[in-house]
């Protein structure tokens, strides 16, 4: 596609951003209407969840050849519009939601249904809603209409995280929900506002909106760190809190939401504000702006301790996560073109590993009852598929070729070099140990630990005995479908085909994006060379 | 009606002689002012310290009724005389703060009334009109 | 019940046609003396609060029953506003007399006749039903 | 039906009657209102007050939109020309207060018949419906006057049906609550009248308008300094401006919820308006915004109202309360708007007025739902109202996004104008105030969301019990009127810029 | 004047309501007179007619209802702070009137701008010899009407609060009032709940 084609295709696309939001919505009414039939619910979710992923792909094109689909709705504020516009970064991020989302759905049936979770229909009511916001995020043309989906995404996900509606659960999502909403209102929508005082406008602009003559002595920082601070799905430290708590949801959520979806969506905000609201050439040059690096690079190596010391694997997989976004804000804010490649990259690198992990937990807990790794010695064996693609995710996280991961660290390195603060670059290598740390234990416990088939585990020794996760009391799958294709006959007693197929599909995602990574990263690369 | 003023004769002759001495030279002329608001505030004070409710409501028709004078007091004009047109006669008060009063009076025992009216309800319901052991009633059922 | 209060009640019985009279002069002498609607209205209400207490207040009522009252009420208010709305029909702004005549100054003298009647009803009938209401009360304690 | 019939014939007047439609606005609902009495039923008086409300909804928007395309309005009661008879005038700023009075009124009355009929005795219903009318004309009639004293006079209409309708609530507290409001509020209306006496002593004056021009002269004067306070403190009294608020919340929390609802959207809005009026077109253009440091009085009480009303409102068992001191807290922000002085401020202020009348007869009508389904509003009776109310709750849940500012409700356009304005006008620490404030209403409307829908219902509910039709129509156009005017604020801070331009004209200075 | 101080004061401090109330009564007769000494003659008349009279038999008959006794409270801090709001408000306006104009002063600006045309045109105007009358009526009469809405409101509103509907005799209320039958859904329970 030749630019010129790009852009008349580009005036055509933008209607269909609209819709691009509204399949998820629509969707989700679809659920609740069909909320009586389960089956009729489930497909709709997924035929919702690939007709969302086939709408973005027809922009990838269009995106790719430099069009830049743009739709302005109604104003919100007077000189302030509802806009959409699509540009790589938000592709990539659209992109990925998209096409996790379908994996996930397929997932979160085989799941719920072997979980036995209540209200289901409401799950996955407000899990195409969380996505709708999410396309939303990804597709905003100015700061304001990010806020809007921004605020929308924390909101919709509160039901999913306080899916049970236990103490608990309950706690949590005050935990989640206040943090969320607190820094958001507080900080973000401040910094906000106060942009739109100084510069006129919220427009997302190659090359950012804020001029250095506009703004006085330590201004860039303070904006830049209400922006840092304020977007905290972007989980920097101490406004982290939520991402653990939220992981009482349902895996599903922690899968999709809380890897990709919510978590994606913040630090792909903190890398729009630093490209198109300040630009990375002011960033660069702004005083005061270190500590925010620091801030980043504290996170990422806490975080990592933290994980180190967690023993339920969910929770040490969202320390990790709390760590790994640190990355992207860390490249963003290192403010040269290496780095905030490497940044954009990690998006997607990391959505990919994460998710896989994520998927992988759901299924212990699932077919096997466990949440606590101290539990998994052993159960290598008994679900050999799962832990092999919990390895090769773990692989690409740590930064190991022929995995993803490995460039998006290769790029965030080249940045830290660039900038001249190597420091970080040694935080990253540092980290990366850290994550082989906190992760090679899980896949050294599955495959090599000796199954310990009573003491400390009370309640679950009947599942070790009998070792038949999907027979016991509370967890048959209760679908006949499931219970066909599930393996539980001999020794081996892995997940579900439901479970197992996404799995397998992120973990072989996770070794393409290595040979895959140039691509991306020409496709990206407009965004910050110009 | 001229009957009734005469009735109040002898106040007037006091009022005249309390007049001279507040227009009269060293004095400030604000001496009537200072009483209403003196009368003013005794009605606010009923009303905010006691905790009779029918108290409040006097201390309400006290607290009004000088807000009244108040507006009288400044309609006057020495020397003048109601405002009932007459031949001969060149001054008269300001009629338009009478008609405020008017209204106000109006106004005045329209609260009266239904102040009253509640506090009737109240002292069915509670058994006492004083504010404070309503009060305490309350709080007991608050918690 | 009242038996001993007999002095009082032949002397009020005597005493409220006057003061009825004279409320009925006060209404109508507010354009050139002191008085008017309002006052009328209280001196009217008053008689019937007089013979209230004296009497009974289902005395009252025999004489004026409360539909009468509440009625008399409605009317007073409806003569004042609607007063008004005929001069708004007429050509003028709302409650404007001078297009209620064709002489300006009669208009506004019918104009004021009428809203004084609008308000010496109301406030009459006012006062008339807040004491029965209160009076009505009786028994409680 | 021969009401419908009337309206028809009538319509052949209707351009005779067009250029009185500012005094018809007043006189039409406080003409009609007797007519209950002598109708004494309590459905027709409904069906009469219906009828009445959105006649007189009719009048408001078409004098908004004559307003907004012509200006001014100028109407002479009697044809008395204006410093000597009573004149009204409309301008942008109160004929949006007038549609606002008189859309909630009109949305509210449907709403109020199921749940009158079950929380007042019948034989008292058409009084109800009597008293709701005169309430109305008397907002309404606060709302157009250009006079200063005939300002007091409906003040006192409004009032007076209002400790009435107040009073009529069932629980034995509605009538202290009731009390208490009558006391301040006769407080409130009296300092009012103290001040406009002494304007009127220094000036001779009573019509606003007048005043604004007579009273720059003397704004060295003692007297005129009292009097602004005098004015400010009653009004205060009446807008529950904090520490003034006292009365509120017992008489919004055991008033009819119908009565609450009406009450909560509309009658502190009028206060609020007439507290605008009198500062910036009266006393607008003395000296005495810079002398009396007024603007910085309002701010603080502002801020100290925003944050004590969500604190507090955070403590409370029983919702209605709950939402009441929330009412306080939002006042707070309207008052800060007015002490910021500046267009946009007053700006913010006007259009939270609107945002906030809208959200919170959403919220009440919702709570007044449920105290009709199931006889309580404590939090702890609301266990799993969610799944029993699953249409009401949501309802409200709406609303409680919008007390906090969450995108696509009014209440962010209401946030977000305020917020700009103080960074406008280089306060960036009352920005943050703002914005700190709703974090507070976070934790007291979750609080109820959490019981709502996290908590299951007691035992023994019976499935699900929404509240009637009739109840939940209105609801749910006021909870879509949140979300639309939340998506398109552009209208309404259109709409509240002109109406803060045309308060502010005689703002000394030409104020920016 | 000082009188009416001195009852005020009274007020304020004597327990027994049915004084109080009669004080009250006082209070606004000598009030009255007051307004007549300052040319006020139909403000005089009203609030004789309304202060003196109507507010005190209305005040009376709530006692009959109530109770005669005011109880002797200890609440000092009470009255210490109201004592404290009392004496701002009054600095105020004491603060207020020194520029007043002063008592009687033919020249204060209230004599010189909206009143003379009342005082001169209103003759020819409206036709009344009392100016207050045709202010009141005419000139001013939306006030008026106004008022006597107010006035309305109040009865009703006494009405609705007192009125024999939903109280104790409520059956022989019902017995006369054929038109509004009750409907079943309004419970007897809640109506007794508000009565009493």
């Amino acid at each position: 596609m030749t630019p010129a084609e790009a852009t008349a295709a580009a005036a055509a696309a933008g209607d269909l951003m609209i819709l691009a939001i509204l399949i998820p919505v629509i969707g989700a009414f679809a659920v609740l209407a069909l909320g009586r039939w389960e089956n009729a619910r489930d497909a709709a979710s997924l035929v919702t969840a690939i007709c969302l992923f086939y709408v973005v792909t027809q922009f990838y094109p269009i995106v790719a050849a430099g069009g830049r689909p743009d739709v302005v709705l109604l104003d919100m504020v007077p000189g302030l519009p509802i806009r959409l516009t699509l540009e790589p970064l938000g592709m990539i991020f659209a992109g990925i939601a998209s096409f996790l989302w379908i994996l996930t759905t397929l997932y979160a049936i085989g799941y719920m249904r072997g979980h036995h979770e209540e209200n289901q229909t409401r799950f996955f009511f407000f899990f195409a809603i969380a996505i709708a916001s999410a396309i939303g995020v990804a597709m905003a043309g100015n700061m304001l209409t990010l806020f809007v989906f921004y605020e929308v995404l924390s909101v919709s996900t509160f039901p999913l995280v306080a899916h049970h509606g236990s103490e608990e659960a309950k706690r949590s999502g005050r935990v989640y929900l206040g943090i969320l909403l607190s820094t958001s209102i507080g900080f973000l929508l401040f910094g906000m506002i106060w942009t739109w005082e100084i510069a006129g406008t919220l427009d997302f602009v190659p090359g950012g909106i804020l001029e250095p003559e506009m703004l006085q002595g330590s201004m860039t920082a303070i904006l830049l760190a209400l922006y840092a601070f304020g977007i905290g799905k972007a989980a920097l430290m101490p406004f982290h809190r939520w991402l653990p708590a939220a992981m009482v949801a349902p895996t599903p959520v922690s899968a999709l939401l809380h890897a990709v979806a919510v978590v994606k969506a913040g630090v792909f905000s903190v890398l729009k504000v630093v490209v198109y609201i300040f630009g990375i050439d002011l960033v660069a040059v702004a005083q005061g702006t270190d500590f925010l690096l620091y801030v980043a690079a504290f996170t990422i190596l806490a975080a990592s301790l933290v994980a180190m010391r967690q023993n339920n694997l969910k929770l040490r997989l969202a320390y990790s996560t709390v760590s790994q976004l640190s990355y992207i804000v860390l490249g963003a804010m290192l403010a040269n073109e290496m780095a905030a490649t490497g940044s954009a990259m990690h998006i997607a690198m990391h959505a990919f590993a994460k998710i896989t992990l994520f998927f992988c937990a759901g299924a212990i807990i699932v077919f096997a009852h466990k949440t606590d790794i101290s539990d998994m010695k052993g159960l290598g064996r008994k679900m050999p598929v799962t832990f092999f693609c919990f390895f090769l995710a773990s692989m690409s996280l740590i930064g190991l070729p022929p995995f993803g991961g490995m460039w998006s660290k290769w790029y965030l390195s080249l940045g830290a070099a660039d900038a001249d603060k190597m420091i970080f670059g040694a935080v990253l290598m540092l980290s990366s140990l850290l994550n082989i740390a906190y992760l090679m234990p899980v896949v050294l416990y599955g495959f090599f630990g000796k199954p310990e088939t009573k003491a400390d585990d009370g309640h679950h020794d009947a599942d070790d005995k009998d070792g038949h996760g999907d027979d016991h009391h509370h967890a048959p799958p209760s679908h006949p479908l499931l219970r066909h294709l599930s393996f539980g006959r001999a020794g081996v007693a892995d997940a579900s085909v439901m479970c197992l197929l996404p799995i397998v599909l992120t973990s072989t995602g996770c070794i393409l994006l290595f040979f895959y990574a140039d691509k991306l990263r020409n496709f990206i690369s407009p965004v910050f060379g110009g | 009606m001229q009957g009734i003023v005469d009735a109040f004769a002898p106040l007037y002759a006091m009022w005249q002689s309390f007049e001279a001495f507040m227009a009269g030279p060293g004095s400030p002329g604000l001496l009537g002012y200072w009483i209403v608001v003196v009368l003013m505030m005794t009605g606010f004070y009923i009303v905010i310290a006691h905790d009779n409710l029918v108290k409040k409501i006097v201390g309400l028709n006290v607290f009004q009724v000088s807000v009244f004078l108040f507006y009288i007091l400044m309609a006057k004009v020495s020397g003048g005389t109601a405002p009932i047109l007459a031949d001969g006669i060149e001054k008269y008060a300001n009629p338009l703060p009478h008609v405020l009063i008017l209204t106000a009076i109006v106004v005045g025992v329209a609260t009266t009334a239904l102040g009253l009216a509640l506090v009737v309800r109240i002292r069915n319901a509670y058994d006492t009109i004083e504010d404070d052991e309503i009060q305490a009633v309350e709080e007991e059922e608050d918690t | 019940m009242m038996h001993r209060k007999v002095v009082l009640r032949v002397v009020s019985k005597f005493l409220i046609p006057p003061i009825l009279v004279f409320a009925l002069y006060v209404q109508f002498h507010g354009d050139f003396g002191p008085g008017g609607g309002f006052q009328a209205g209280v001196i009217f209400g008053a008689a019937f609060i007089l013979y209230a207490i004296l009497f009974g207040v289902e005395t009252v009522k025999k004489v004026l029953p409360p539909w009468v009252t509440r009625l008399l009420l409605v009317v007073g208010v409806l003569t004042y506003g609607l007063c008004g709305v005929a001069g708004l029909l007429l050509g003028g702004n709302y409650l404007d007399y001078n297009v209620l005549a064709h002489d300006p100054l009669h208009g506004q003298h019918y104009g004021i006749l009428i809203v004084e009647a609008g308000v010496g009803i109301t406030v009459a009938a006012a006062m008339i039903t807040i004491f029965n209401v209160f009076a009505g009360q009786t028994g409680e304690d | 039906m021969s009401a419908i019939y009337l309206f028809f014939l009538s319509l052949p007047f209707a351009p005779m009657l067009e250029p009185h439609l500012p005094a018809l606005q007043v006189v039409v609902p406080l003409l009609a209102a007797p007519v209950c009495v002598l109708l004494r039923d309590a459905k027709l008086s409904w069906l009469w007050a219906l009828i009445v409300t959105w006649i007189s909804f009719a009048i408001a928007l078409v004098l908004l939109g004559k307003t907004l395309s012509t200006g001014l309005i100028i109407y002479e009661m009697g044809n008395w020309p204006a410093p000597w008879g009573i004149e009204y005038r409309i301008d942008a700023a109160n004929a949006v207060v007038l549609v606002i009075v008189t859309a909630i009124a009109a949305v509210t009355l449907p709403y109020a018949k199921a749940s009158v009929e079950r929380e007042v005795p019948r034989p008292r219903i058409y009084l109800f419906y009597l008293m709701y009318m005169l309430c109305m004309t008397g907002l309404l009639g606060i709302t157009t006057t250009a006079d200063a004293f005939n300002l007091f006079v409906f003040l006192e209409i409004s009032s007076l049906s209002s400790y009435v309708l107040i009073s009529l609530g069932q629980s034995r507290r509605a009538l202290t609550a009731s009390y208490r409001y009558l006391i301040m509020g006769t407080l409130g209306a009296t300092f009012y009248i103290i001040g406009v006496g002494m304007m009127y002593m220094m000036t001779g004056s009573l019509n606003m308008a007048d005043l604004a021009t007579l009273l720059p002269a003397v704004d060295h004067t003692r007297t005129v300094l009292a009097a602004f306070a005098f004015v400010v403190v009653g009004l205060g009294l009446k807008v529950a401006m904090f520490p003034l608020h006292t009365w509120l919340p017992n008489a919004y929390a055991f008033a009819p919820s119908a009565v609450t609802v009406f009450l909560a959207s509309t009658a502190t809005k009028v206060a609020i308006y007439a507290l605008l009026r009198l500062v910036f077109t009266v006393f607008g253009g003395t000296a005495l915004f810079d002398t009396t440091g007024i603007n910085l009085m309002l701010i603080i009480l502002g801020i100290v109202g925003m944050f004590a009303g969500a604190f507090v409102a955070i403590f409370q068992n029983d919702v209605k309360r709950m939402l009441a001191f929330s009412s306080v807290s939002q006042v707070g922000y309207m008052v800060l708007g007015m002490g910021m002085a500046t267009a946009a401020g007053v700006a913010g202020s006007i259009v939270h007025l609107f945002n906030h009348a809208v959200m919170k007869g959403v919220a009440f009508m919702a709570v007044g739902a449920m105290f009709y389904v199931i006889g309580s509003v404590k939090l702890n009776d609301l266990a799993g109202i969610g799944k029993r109310m699953p249409v009401t709750t949501a309802v409200f849940l709406v609303s409680g996004l919008s007390l906090i500012g969450t995108p696509l409700t009014v209440g962010f356009i209401s946030k977000w104008q305020l917020v700009v304005a103080a960074l406008d006008a280089g306060w960036w620490y009352i920005a943050a105030g703002i914005l700190l404030s709703s974090l507070l209403a976070i934790a007291y409307v979750w609080r109820v969301v959490e019981v709502a829908y996290l908590k299951a219902p007691p035992e023994g509910s019976t499935g699900r019990t929404e509240a009637p039709l009739s109840m939940l129509v209105p609801m749910i156009v006021l909870a879509a009127a949140t979300v639309w005017y939340g998506i398109d604020g552009n209208t309404t801070l259109d709409i509240a810029t002109h109406a803060a331009n045309a308060l502010m004209q005689s703002v000394a200075g030409g104020r920016p | 004047m000082l009188i009416m101080g001195v009852m005020a004061i009274a007020i304020a401090r004597i327990r027994d309501l049915f004084a109080v109330s009669m004080l009250s009564g006082i209070f606004s007769l000598t009030a009255a007179a007051a307004y007549v000494v300052l040319d006020a003659v139909d403000v005089a008349f009203t609030e004789a007619a309304v202060g003196a009279g109507i507010s005190t038999v209305l005040m009376l008959g709530t006692l009959a209802l109530t109770t005669r006794q005011e109880k002797v409270t200890g609440g000092k801090s009470k009255g210490t702070a109201a004592f404290f709001v009392v004496a701002v408000t009054g600095a105020v306006l004491i603060y207020g009137t020194f520029d007043m104009p002063r008592y009687g002063d033919p020249i204060a600006p209230i004599h010189h701008h909206v009143a003379p045309r009342y005082l001169e045109k209103s003759f020819g105007e409206v036709g009344m010899p009392n100016v207050v009358t045709s202010v009141l009526a005419s000139y001013r009469s939306f006030d008026t009407l106004g008022e006597v809405f107010v006035i309305f409101t109040a009865a009703t509103g006494v009405l609705a609060i007192l009125g024999r509907a939903g109280r104790r005799r409520r059956e022989d209320e019902i017995a006369d009032e054929t038109v509004t039958a009750r409907s079943d859904d309004a419970s007897p329970d809640k109506d007794k709940e508000t009565a009493s």
